[in-house]
């Protein structure tokens, strides 16, 4: 039964590697302009008026606090109602970059504010402007300290690419889901595409690691 | 779908959207603290000198990152009977995200204990101290209050995360919102109404992040030079 | 060159600079000194506009702070700033250190700035570290390479923030032999440090500070020997009794 | 103003939403080509009509959305249609009836419907099915567990034994279990219920539901209706060929 | 009490301490200075243990480091050491820092320990600082809890590495003032410091190390008015200048 069924699933491999194409496709899409938009938004909410920190605030809570599945619909089924009518690549697309570009704009933020203020003082002092200071001073040393939580978060955004199976795209999940009804064995179906998520997200983890150890020993590692 | 919205349904169904949000609730706050137990287990075999207990733990912890819940959940859900062990579903749920979080946890609270200074760590070992009352008088007190943060934010992943568990038929909040939208076709009331629920429980916790760092600021800790 | 007149700051509720009003000239070289807390960084700082004054004028080379028309960019590339914790940026070494303002802010050609960058690397000392990142440097080599920045910008006024305070004692020579050499060559300095032997040999004045406000002022010879306040006389015996 | 009709021919394309919630009524193939006996219903319509079908695939939680905000200008799944869902959309007339059927795993204690109403069976139904309802109308004491992702999970809970036993469209059980060894499952004779099942579009487009509705009249009257259903339903003969 | 016999130690590649011997009698004061780099640290970081040593012989109060006999642990609590950046614990009080080692290390009950506690702390003159937290004191009161702290577990010998290097000036006289009261007591010291006053004041030989080794040790009038060597010599032009 088990030889049958798997003999069917390895029948089953174009349909898998088509939905792994379309997971990659998707977050790597995503993950890009989502990188753009979150450096973009987190140095605003650094460096930015009052007003815009605060919208961007709340933006970043509302799809923080909310189920990734609600913001997708809402995108594909509700922005049509406002006359906005896209397909479920463009609106999938759409609502990864965004809570990608949420996240990113808080972990970029974070290694903004983690620049020590005499770095900011020392360039005030020689007379950069604004621009200069962020691009040549403070994002190099804030890219220290964001890339290793940058790099994780993009594994957990790869996981959650598996969302927009719900609006009609067969990504890797979509395709579990598939299978499983020719092939009702959820154990051995699910532990496949578990596998396939592994092999894109491993070597982020494995990057993510690398980039934090270089860190320390810049810092100094500590041992106990 | 919008021009039609009807508030009185979802009034009809608030009842339901009460029982899920009481269930989501309570069952995140049991994963968490399973969570936390394994995460601190996680992390105490993580930062051993021997390998025997070193690598497990962060082969798990791998294993766990690089892998969607979903298929953690039906590991555990189709898997388990497999070798002859029947758990309820509530039980293999809160089991799955108490272990899916728990290798987060521990990554979070190996990285408190190593931002205590080495030099708190040498002035416990230079008044005599051993390792167990090191950790315990010195770097864990310490280490509580940087990973408090973090962990509460690990703790609104984990809320967003038990909707997974719909899957496996445990009723909660976005069940709550799946009957309403398959019962009435009313999906968009069904996904609003589940989402302001998630959002006002993100916030809850949110405060509590906020009022937790202001606490731990209000009471002196320094960075001494 | 610099003119404190009834200078006036508050951090909150702390009126940290009362009633300062000082008057630096060109070419002249000024230590402050006073007990920590004393408001010595803060009153250099206001200089460069790091901090903003609440009332009273402050003007540098003949610009008024806080006026409309005072382009603070500007101003601050005429006036140098050392800190006491160096503030190199650690991800470029030490020519980039140097050169980073100069082509960003005075516009110069990467190359020409090299040249020059180089020429202020050799001068303070450094001609075999240009290429070293500043992790890979001591404290005494760290700070030079900041002064070596500094000079770079050829300001007009240069101000030190206890310059040798973070270093260790064989260091703190060579960054003082440093600093004298930009005094002899005719530099306008301010500079916060308790390091007598450099204030004896090349200011023209001390400027003694107390909460937030100039206590004493004189030559040094007048100020170590014969102190005027008992505010100055306690100061100076702790700092002196080692 | 003009129909939906007319803008399907205009378009050239119909544009039908589906579930792949798994044989015999829509399912992909191991090619990974959507086929069963709905979709192949749907093909017809769209042969009928003149144009190209495209199949937009979505989750029970995506396809009513994918209607009501118009993605899509018709929905074929084995829906049945009560009487609040038809507050929201227009089902066509039946296109067959089925009925709800209870099974368990062959051998166990549950060889009955009555052996299934003792207190704390653990019955496992689909999420929003009808099912579900037959299910907690049938067996109060029980257990009632909802899942979501298709039929043949069901089978797979029974099999594994989560769950004692299973209520589902009795078509869909008989379609499903064939991935399993002849002998697996007891189908128990009775139906629960009986059910129709129905296309649906949208209410503002009568125009395409009286087609819908006239193409029906029609596959029954010359027999592709009942060739599809004989084909899909009726017999395990479309497991030779997919 | 402490006896350095051909001691040695490797960094990695590096030769960080060479074949030191050297011997600290009872109620004996040593200051160890030297360039930066030179090894001090290490030097008395080996004596508690902080560093382990390659081969060579130390032997503290009676008791052989490396040997299996030797509990460190208790070894530990006889002899205290104080650190440059003071590495008080910021989550406790000044109080509960003095008397975390001697309720959990050396059991003495806790109404006791805070008896003790508080007498020492008056005697380092923190009478009224009890329950600040030390983000709340100054470098010098700091400095000055970690020095109660140690004494509080009454040691034998106490260790001091730079204690008053991170230090502003007018704090470090407080903090020596305090480290003059130890050694007068009698108690056994090792101090690494470039404070000379306080040399000249307590000690009864000052040892001085270069690279690695030490290369001179004397009185200190000896060795501050008449170094033998050129090392010696270069380095004392370089800290005595200012
Ligand atoms: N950004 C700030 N916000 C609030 N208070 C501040 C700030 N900066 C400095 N102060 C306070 O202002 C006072 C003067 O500080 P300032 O740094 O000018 O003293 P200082 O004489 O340079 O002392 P030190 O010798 O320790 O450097 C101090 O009491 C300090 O605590
Ligand atoms: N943990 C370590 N690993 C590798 N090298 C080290 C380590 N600790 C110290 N060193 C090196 O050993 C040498 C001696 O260091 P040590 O700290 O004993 O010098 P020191 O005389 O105390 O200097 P300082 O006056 O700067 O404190 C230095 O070259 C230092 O870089
Ligand atoms: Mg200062
Ligand atoms: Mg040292």
């Amino acid at each position: 039964m088990i030889w049958q069924q798997l003999q069917s699933l390895i029948g089953s491999y174009p349909l898998a590697l088509r939905g792994l194409a379309m997971t990659i496709a998707l977050s790597l899409l995503s993950l890009i302009l989502g990188t753009l938009i979150g450096f973009f938004l987190g140095v605003l909410r650094t460096k930015g008026n009052r007003l815009i920190i605060r919208v961007i605030g709340a933006w970043v809570d509302l799809i923080r606090g909310t189920p990734f599945l609600v913001q997708i619909f809402l995108i594909f089924f509700i922005l049509p109602e406002l006359g906005i009518e896209l397909d479920a690549f463009t609106a999938g697309i759409i609502a990864l970059t965004n809570l990608a570009a949420c996240f990113i704009c808080e972990i970029v933020a974070a290694g903004i504010r983690s620049v020590p203020t005499g770095q900011v003082e020392a360039a005030l002092a020689s007379g950069l402007s604004q621009w200069h200071r962020m691009r040549q001073v403070v994002l190099p040393q804030a890219m220290r300290v964001a890339l290793p939580p940058l790099v994780g978060q993009y594994v957990l955004l790869i996981k959650d690419s598996s969302v927009v199976s719900a609006i009609g795209l067969t990504d890797l999940t979509r395709v579990g889901w598939l299978v499983v009804q020719r092939v009702p064995n959820g154990l051995l179906v699910f532990a496949i595409v578990g596998a396939g998520y592994f092999v894109v997200c491993y070597p982020l983890i494995l990057l993510a690691r690398r980039l934090e150890k270089n860190m320390n020993a810049a810092h100094g590692e500590v041992q106990l | 779908m919008l021009e039609n919205f009807s508030f009185r349904t979802i009034t009809e169904y608030l009842p339901l959207f009460g029982y899920g949000f009481a269930a989501t609730l309570w069952l995140s706050i049991v994963s968490f603290a399973g969570a936390l137990a394994v995460g601190i287990t996680l992390c105490a075999m993580n930062l051993q000198r021997s390998q025997a207990l070193k690598v497990p733990a962060k082969i798990y912890i791998d294993v766990i990152r690089a892998t969607p819940l979903l298929a953690q959940l039906y590991f555990l859900y189709f898997g388990l009977p497999r070798l002859g062990v029947v758990l309820p579903e509530l039980f293999i749920g809160i089991l799955a995200l108490s272990l899916n979080s728990g290798a987060y946890v521990a990554e979070i609270i190996r990285a408190g204990i190593l931002s205590i200074s080495r030099g708190q760590v040498e002035a416990g070992i230079a008044s005599g101290m051993t390792y167990f009352q090191r950790m315990r008088l010195v770097v864990l007190p310490q280490a509580f209050r940087v990973t408090i943060p973090p962990l509460l934010g690990q703790a609104i992943v984990l809320v967003k995360d038990s909707a997974l568990l719909s899957l496996i038929s445990v009723s909660e909040l976005t069940r709550a919102g799946q009957l309403l939208a398959s019962d009435r076709f009313m999906p968009a009331e069904g996904f609003i109404t589940t989402a302001a629920c998630y959002l006002a429980l993100y916030y809850g916790l949110k405060t509590l992040a906020a009022s937790s760092e202001r606490w731990l600021r209000l009471r002196p800790t320094g960075n001494l030079k | 060159m610099i003119k404190f007149r009834g200078v006036n700051k508050w951090f909150g509720a702390l009126h940290v600079l009362k009633d300062i009003t000082l008057n630096v000239e060109p070419r002249e070289v000024v230590v402050v000194c006073g007990p920590s807390g004393s408001g010595k960084s803060t009153l250099i700082r206001c200089i460069n506009g790091l901090e903003t004054i609440k009332n009273g004028d402050l003007v540098v080379d003949g610009q008024r702070l806080g006026d409309r028309a005072t382009n603070m960019t500007e101003l601050r590339t005429e006036v140098g700033f050392v800190f006491q914790s160096f503030n190199l940026y650690p991800h470029k070494t030490a020519l980039e250190n140097v050169i980073l303002a100069p082509i960003h802010v005075r516009k110069i050609p990467k190359a020409e700035a090299e040249i020059a960058g180089r020429e202020m690397l050799a001068k303070v000392g450094l001609a075999d570290k240009f290429n070293s990142y500043p992790a890979e440097l001591s404290g005494g080599q760290q700070q030079r390479v900041a002064i070596a920045r500094c000079l770079c910008m050829r300001p007009k006024i240069m101000l030190f923030d206890e310059p040798t305070s973070a270093l260790d004692p064989e260091m703190i020579s060579e960054v003082l032999d440093v600093m004298v050499g930009v005094a002899e060559e005719g530099m306008t300095m301010m500079v916060v440090t308790h390091e007598m032997g450099f204030a004896r040999k090349v200011a023209r004045r001390v400027v003694f500070m107390d909460a937030g406000a100039i206590v004493e002022t004189g030559p040094p010879e007048e100020f170590f020997s014969n102190p005027k306040t008992d505010r100055s006389r306690a100061f100076l015996s702790k700092i002196l009794r080692h | 103003s003009a129909g939906t009709l007319d803008d399907i021919t205009k378009r050239g394309e119909l544009r039908v939403a589906v579930q792949t919630q798994g044989p015999p009524f829509s399912m992909v193939d191991q090619a990974g080509k959507r086929t069963g006996s709905a979709v192949e219903l749907a093909e017809l319509m769209a042969k009928e009509m003149g144009v190209k079908i495209t199949f937009l695939d979505f989750d029970w939680d995506g396809l009513i959305p994918a209607l009501l905000s118009s993605k899509a200008d018709l929905l074929v799944a084995d829906m049945t249609p009560t009487l609040p869902r038809a507050m929201k959309v227009a089902f066509t007339k039946p296109f067959m009836f089925t009925g709800s059927t209870v099974f368990a795993k062959a051998g166990s204690k549950f060889g009955s419907i009555d052996a299934c109403k003792a207190a704390g069976t653990k019955i496992a139904v689909l999420l929003g099915a009808t099912g579900e309802k037959v299910a907690k109308e049938t067996f109060p004491d029980a257990d009632i567990k909802s899942y979501k992702g298709g039929g043949p999970l069901l089978l797979d809970a029974v099999n594994n034994g989560q769950a004692d036993c299973g209520v589902n469209d009795v078509s869909a059980v008989k379609g499903q279990q064939a991935a399993y060894p002849a002998g697996t499952f007891t189908i128990m004779p009775e139906t629960l219920s009986k059910e129709p099942l129905a296309f649906a579009t949208r209410y503002d487009e009568q125009d395409l539901l009286i087609w819908m509705n006239l193409f029906l009249d029609q596959v029954a009257l010359d027999g592709r209706l009942q060739k599809n259903l004989d084909y899909w339903v009726n017999s395990d003969a479309w497991k030779k060929e997919h």
